[in-house]
């Protein structure tokens, strides 16, 4: 693997980030860069609004790298996109929930029947709420779906236009500090609502080791995250032009890092993707499996 | 014949320069799937029904918008064309809201209106609005004055003077709006179509993209491509029949 | 000897000027009802203007225009112009230009008045593609079938052979005579002017220089040896004027005898 | 003086009442914050330069996408209306293309011009072009054809008898388009700057969207109709300018 | 016995109708190079289109237009045509509208033709604000600057006042007999025809039923008694028409004798 090594030839990495999530604290501490940089590598940070044109860039060869929720790599997998999962997150199911307004009648999932709901379709928050009707005995069928994009919805929820709202931190969090929002329920024992990495399939075929660092860097930014929570507040509630007050509760309640890309995880993310297409949201069924990378044992590999 | 023949020339050499294209794997399939994909993508939609179902309730939607925004935009461009008071105190409003993108208007539709048929439709009518208007406005500005004057000579006033004077020497510019104001409508459909939909065209093509199915982003944009062209045969009917009086018009095929 | 008409029209020092220069300067003229007037006067001097301001298409500078006694402001809703360029529409087939404005069906009566220009078989043409002569001539057959009580007929022949010239003028004739409107007819074809106006009233330079009465009977022959002398001396009155106005007021214009035809009684302004 | 202020009238008693609503608690301030706010928020915007820098990014990628667009649209107009041939092969084609939404061809766009400039460019480019493709299209069309036959008897031809008839004749309809196409301009940047951007008044925009700043928001949406005001009041000039042997514009304020 | 001139024009079995209806109907006329010629007849018997005609801007339905002995396809570049409604370009001054398509730079040639009929100082006027035979004149100014070899003039004096217009025949006539261009002029003014052309052709329901030669020598005066009797002439020619030449063909009047004006010799339709 020569190529990423000979330090003469300027190379980037492209890096599509979210303005929440590990990554946009990787691009303020600066630390991949100095990592890199010795490999004859620089970094190029591209935002965006949403994992979908994530997905959609890494697809078309604009990116090398990216952060998305748990659910649109699946309907990215099942339009046969060639990316591959790297590494995954831990789980913050505490801070994506089902609200209701403070005095809302509703009381119990059960009550959701018939209501109309707010989520981002195709989200982490669909999964959720499917899982959430489920539980208490319901399907999609029995409620009616509003598909709009957080902003929208908390207009939407506030002005109540939409019985409950499924969205995830810190929406959350600010929806309960700002706008007396409760929660019907967490996604404590339903969904377990990951950070994902995904790299094209290509990039990590020739770069092994490019994403390796970014993938430890990852964990150290964590690290640096779990440890400095009131840093971290003003950095994101800055960038993020959301309340401190609430978005302080939203890392309180997050843990950052990542876990193994193990056998149990891309089980978890199978059941996400056939869940999808129970509901006839993927025309196929999709194969977690086969599109996992795993950094460590690359090396053996070669 | 052949002269009916020659301007479907361009978009069928694409048709068959992008199926060769595609097909011999210049491009891979998964990032612009071939012109068959796209055709099967349709014939199964089609089969479904949802095809149908998409495209009759945004037709639904738009039709109700236009209607709407257009007679808003053709009476306003009416009243500021032909009342200058009128012009001083509503253009420059006008002229300001314009410029307003819809999508960054999303929020306060949804605060006005909630997220159901409403927000939809005045979304389409404020789109459709400014092409009516301005063409409106710039047609009836630009109306001969000698010819108003005559009329108003010959005893016309009020409505005789503006439908026998002023509408038809307005109407050429006015038929242009209307042409624009109709490509307008779809394009507002689709963010229209963001707001918590579940049907229509533009839900389709933005579901599509959300969940990277190639073929139906292809089928859909062929499919406004589509009904481009057919609002344009309609406004060139129209154009043919209320304006042939008009030299320039006269052997428009 | 002045017989007591109703005074139709009334200029009282009238006034108009387009910015820096003025082409009315003063006009005081008066009109009676019925009466035929015909206006001649050099290209530019303000002949279409003084048609436009007795419309109420214009605003006087200075002055006012009398109409029964009370001043004229905004649209004259008595008269009916024929403007000097015809102004049909091109959007509507000549009949309908002709009926334009007429409330109820006048579809006979425009027939007829188009057969009377010698125009029925272009009936359901378009304008654009009728001969700069048929135009002004639907441009007539549109201001006759008004019947108003005040026509303006700004140059309505000027693009009419010498035949057709001459069965138009009768057919003005005719109408008028008929109707009893009051006419004002501008013209540069003396001749013209004097076959069918009671007076002849010559511009220059923005005042009226002369107000000709035509004592001939109608209807008029042009052989008469009258009607060839009066022509002769309008068309000297205007083929002298540039040298003989120049630096010369109105006032010593006034007394100015009238040689060449002195059978007629001149008034000058009144 | 008056007549300066009148035009005004109308936003000015619809500030004042939203202020009134606003601060009356109609309406929670979090969901629609009073002016008061807002000009705070630009304060604060203004203050740390993010403001300036927004515009500045959006006012370049806006001119560049406009003069590369509407260079192409009026030249496309141009030839279309000059002449059958090219009206023929090309006249369909553009009007296929002109109703399909900038927002379905995101992913089409990201394929030929990845997530950088040039597909803000290229789209703001496509927006501006058909207004501008339109209006010139059907400003050439009604040129007095008696008004050409006089100058080619006069001995002008190509470029001449452009610069001297058809343009000056296409002249008031093609600054409609060009006018139309300004608000185009911003209503696209909106669209494009929804890829995989950091700065310009569109993603400021949609930004504050996701993540409901409204008083950013409105900040924006009152941003667009200052532009459009702008570009109004930019076309307005140049009409008195260009087209003061007109009548009707002679006395335009 | 004729003169063997250079032909200019040559017209054989000229055609042109408009869908249904024949406009021209075999017209054949020989125009040498830097003849006068002036074209009568009533109005909408085809005299404009036979103009445009000349002029290339209608192609013919049958026969052709031989321009020195070539048959004439597409525009006429030696041509150049006054319309008959003006066509200024309202866009530019008067100035520019008179020097439009002139190469490099005739200011001082524009302003002095702007002299000539009168309207110096309106030469930085916009055409709207121009009176109707103020517009017409600048339409002549423009006409005759340009020097072409074919001068193509469509009723270029229609709104003329008798004064103006006299000023104007001679300003045309002096320009021609400088610059030596053949010349066809439209006119339905019998004097001005005859006191300007070499030959008078009367059209008449889409044929040439007179074609007249005026044998006066220039400058023509109009109180000569040999030009007010061709004038009375031809004015009895076109008034006879409708009459004499319905249902009659032209052979029949090929025939037919010259009393009104013995000393003058008629050669018809050759
Ligand atoms: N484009 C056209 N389409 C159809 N008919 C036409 C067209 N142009 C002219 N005509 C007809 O052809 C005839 C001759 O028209 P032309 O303009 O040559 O007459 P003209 O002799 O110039 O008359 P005038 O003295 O009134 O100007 C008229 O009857 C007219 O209606
Ligand atoms: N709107 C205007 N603005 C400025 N000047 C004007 C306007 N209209 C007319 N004039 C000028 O006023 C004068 C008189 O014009 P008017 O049209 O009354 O002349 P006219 O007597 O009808 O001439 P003609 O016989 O040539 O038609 C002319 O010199 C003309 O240039
Ligand atoms: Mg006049
Ligand atoms: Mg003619």
């Amino acid at each position: 693997n020569s190529k990423s090594t000979s330090k003469d030839v300027k190379q980037t990495v492209r890096i599509g980030y979210q303005k929440n999530g590990p990554l946009i604290i990787l691009k303020n501490k600066g630390t991949l860069e100095k990592k890199l940089q010795p490999l004859g590598f620089s970094v190029e940070w591209v935002q965006f609004q949403a994992g979908p044109p994530i997905l959609e860039s890494l697809n078309a060869g604009s990116l090398d790298f990216g952060r998305t929720g748990d659910s649109p790599p699946i309907f990215a997998q099942a339009a046969g996109s060639s990316l591959v999962y790297t590494a995954v997150g831990k789980p913050k199911s505490d801070g994506s929930a089902v609200l209701v307004k403070e005095n809302s009648p509703i009381r119990t999932l059960e009550d959701l029947k018939g209501k109309t709901i707010g989520f981002a379709k195709g989200s982490s928050s669909h999964y959720l709420l499917v899982k959430a009707l489920k539980k208490a005995g319901l399907g999609l069928e029995d409620i009616k779906p509003a598909y709009l994009s957080p902003g929208d919805a908390r207009v939407a929820f506030e002005q109540g236009k939409i019985d409950a709202w499924v969205v995830w931190d810190p929406f959350t969090a600010d929806a309960e500090i700002t706008a007396k929002a409760r929660i019907l329920t967490s996604g404590e024992g339903l969904a377990t609502d990951r950070d994902l990495f995904l790299a094209s399939e290509k990039f990590a075929k020739e770069h092994g080791d490019i994403i390796k660092i970014i993938i430890e860097e990852i964990q150290n930014v964590s690290d640096w995250a779990n440890q400095h929570p009131e840093e971290l507040t003003e950095m994101l509630s800055t960038a993020l032009g959301i309340d401190k007050a609430s978005m302080k509760l939203a890392v309180e309640r997050r843990e950052y890092g990542l876990v193994d890309l193990d056998d149990e995880i891309i089980q978890e993310q199978q059941q996400i993707a056939d869940t999808f297409y129970d509901l006839k949201m993927i025309p196929k069924k999709v194969n977690v499996a086969e599109q996992i990378y795993h950094v460590d044992k690359k090396d053996e590999k070669r | 014949m052949i002269k009916k023949i020659i301007p479907w020339g361009i978009p069928i050499l694409l048709l068959i320069g992008w199926q060769l294209f595609t097909k011999l794997g210049v491009v891979s399939s998964k990032i612009l799937p071939a012109p068959t994909d796209v055709y099967w993508a349709a014939v199964h939609l089609l089969q479904t029904g949802e095809l149908a179902q998409h495209v009759w309730i945004s037709l639904w939607r738009a039709s109700a918008g236009f209607l709407i925004g257009g007679a808003i935009g053709f009476l306003l461009g009416l009243f500021n064309g032909l009342f200058r008071t009128s012009e001083m105190l509503l253009d420059t409003s006008v002229q300001m809201l314009r410029n307003i993108p819809h999508l960054a208007l999303i929020p306060l539709v949804i605060l006005w209106f909630g997220i159901g048929e409403e927000a939809k439709i005045f979304l389409v009518a404020l789109g459709v609005l400014f092409p009516v208007y301005l063409n409106t406005f710039h047609g009836i500005k630009s109306v001969d004055q000698g010819l108003i004057e005559m009329g108003r000579m010959y005893g016309l006033k009020g409505i005789p003077l503006f439908l026998h004077i002023i509408f038809p020497g307005a109407l050429s510019s006015v038929l242009v709006g209307i042409r624009f104001s109709l490509g307008i409508m779809w394009i507002t459909l689709i963010v229209a179509e963001t707001i918590s939909s579940t049907s229509g065209i533009g839900y389709m093509a933005m579901n599509a993209r959300e969940f990277m199915q190639m073929d139906v982003i292809v089928l859909s944009i062929l499919l406004y491509a589509l009904l481009g062209k057919l609002s344009d045969v309609i406004a060139r009917l129209l154009e043919r029949r209320w304006l042939k009086w008009h030299p320039s018009y006269e052997n428009v095929s | 000897m002045k017989v007591v008409k109703t005074s139709h029209l009334e200029l009282v020092n009238l006034q108009k000027s387009y910015h820096p220069t003025a082409v009315l300067d003063r006009l005081n003229l008066q009109i009676h009802k019925g009466e035929f007037i015909a206006i001649v006067g050099k290209s530019g001097c303000g002949k279409s203007t003084l048609l436009r301001l007795l419309a109420g298409l214009e605003q006087p500078s200075g002055g006012e225009i009398r109409l029964e006694g009370k001043p004229l402001t905004g649209l004259n809703r008595e008269a009916c112009m024929m403007f000097q360029d015809g102004r049909l529409l091109p959007w509507k087939r000549v009949l309908d230009n002709v009926s334009l404005g007429l409330k109820g069906d006048h579809r006979e009566e425009a027939e007829a008045v188009l057969r009377q220009v010698g125009l029925d078989h272009k009936k359901d043409e378009w304008p654009a593609k009728l001969s700069g002569g048929q135009k002004q001539r639907v441009a007539l057959a549109r201001a006759l079938i008004h019947k108003p009580s005040l026509l303006l007929l700004d140059e309505p022949l000027g693009a009419l052979d010498a035949l057709t010239r001459i069965e138009m003028q009768s057919l003005i004739e005719e109408i008028w005579s008929f109707q009893r409107f009051t006419s004002l007819l501008v013209t540069h074809d003396v001749e013209e002017a004097v076959s069918l106006a009671d007076r002849v009233v010559l511009l220059h330079e923005g005042k009226i220089t002369q107000n000709i009465p035509i004592p001939l009977k109608r209807p008029r022959k042009r052989d008469q040896s009258t009607f060839a002398s009066i022509v002769n001396f309008i068309l000297e009155q205007i083929l002298e004027l540039p040298r003989a106005a120049q630096g010369r007021g109105l006032e010593e214009e006034t007394g100015r005898p009238f040689h060449a035809v002195p059978s007629v009684r001149v008034s000058n302004v009144d």
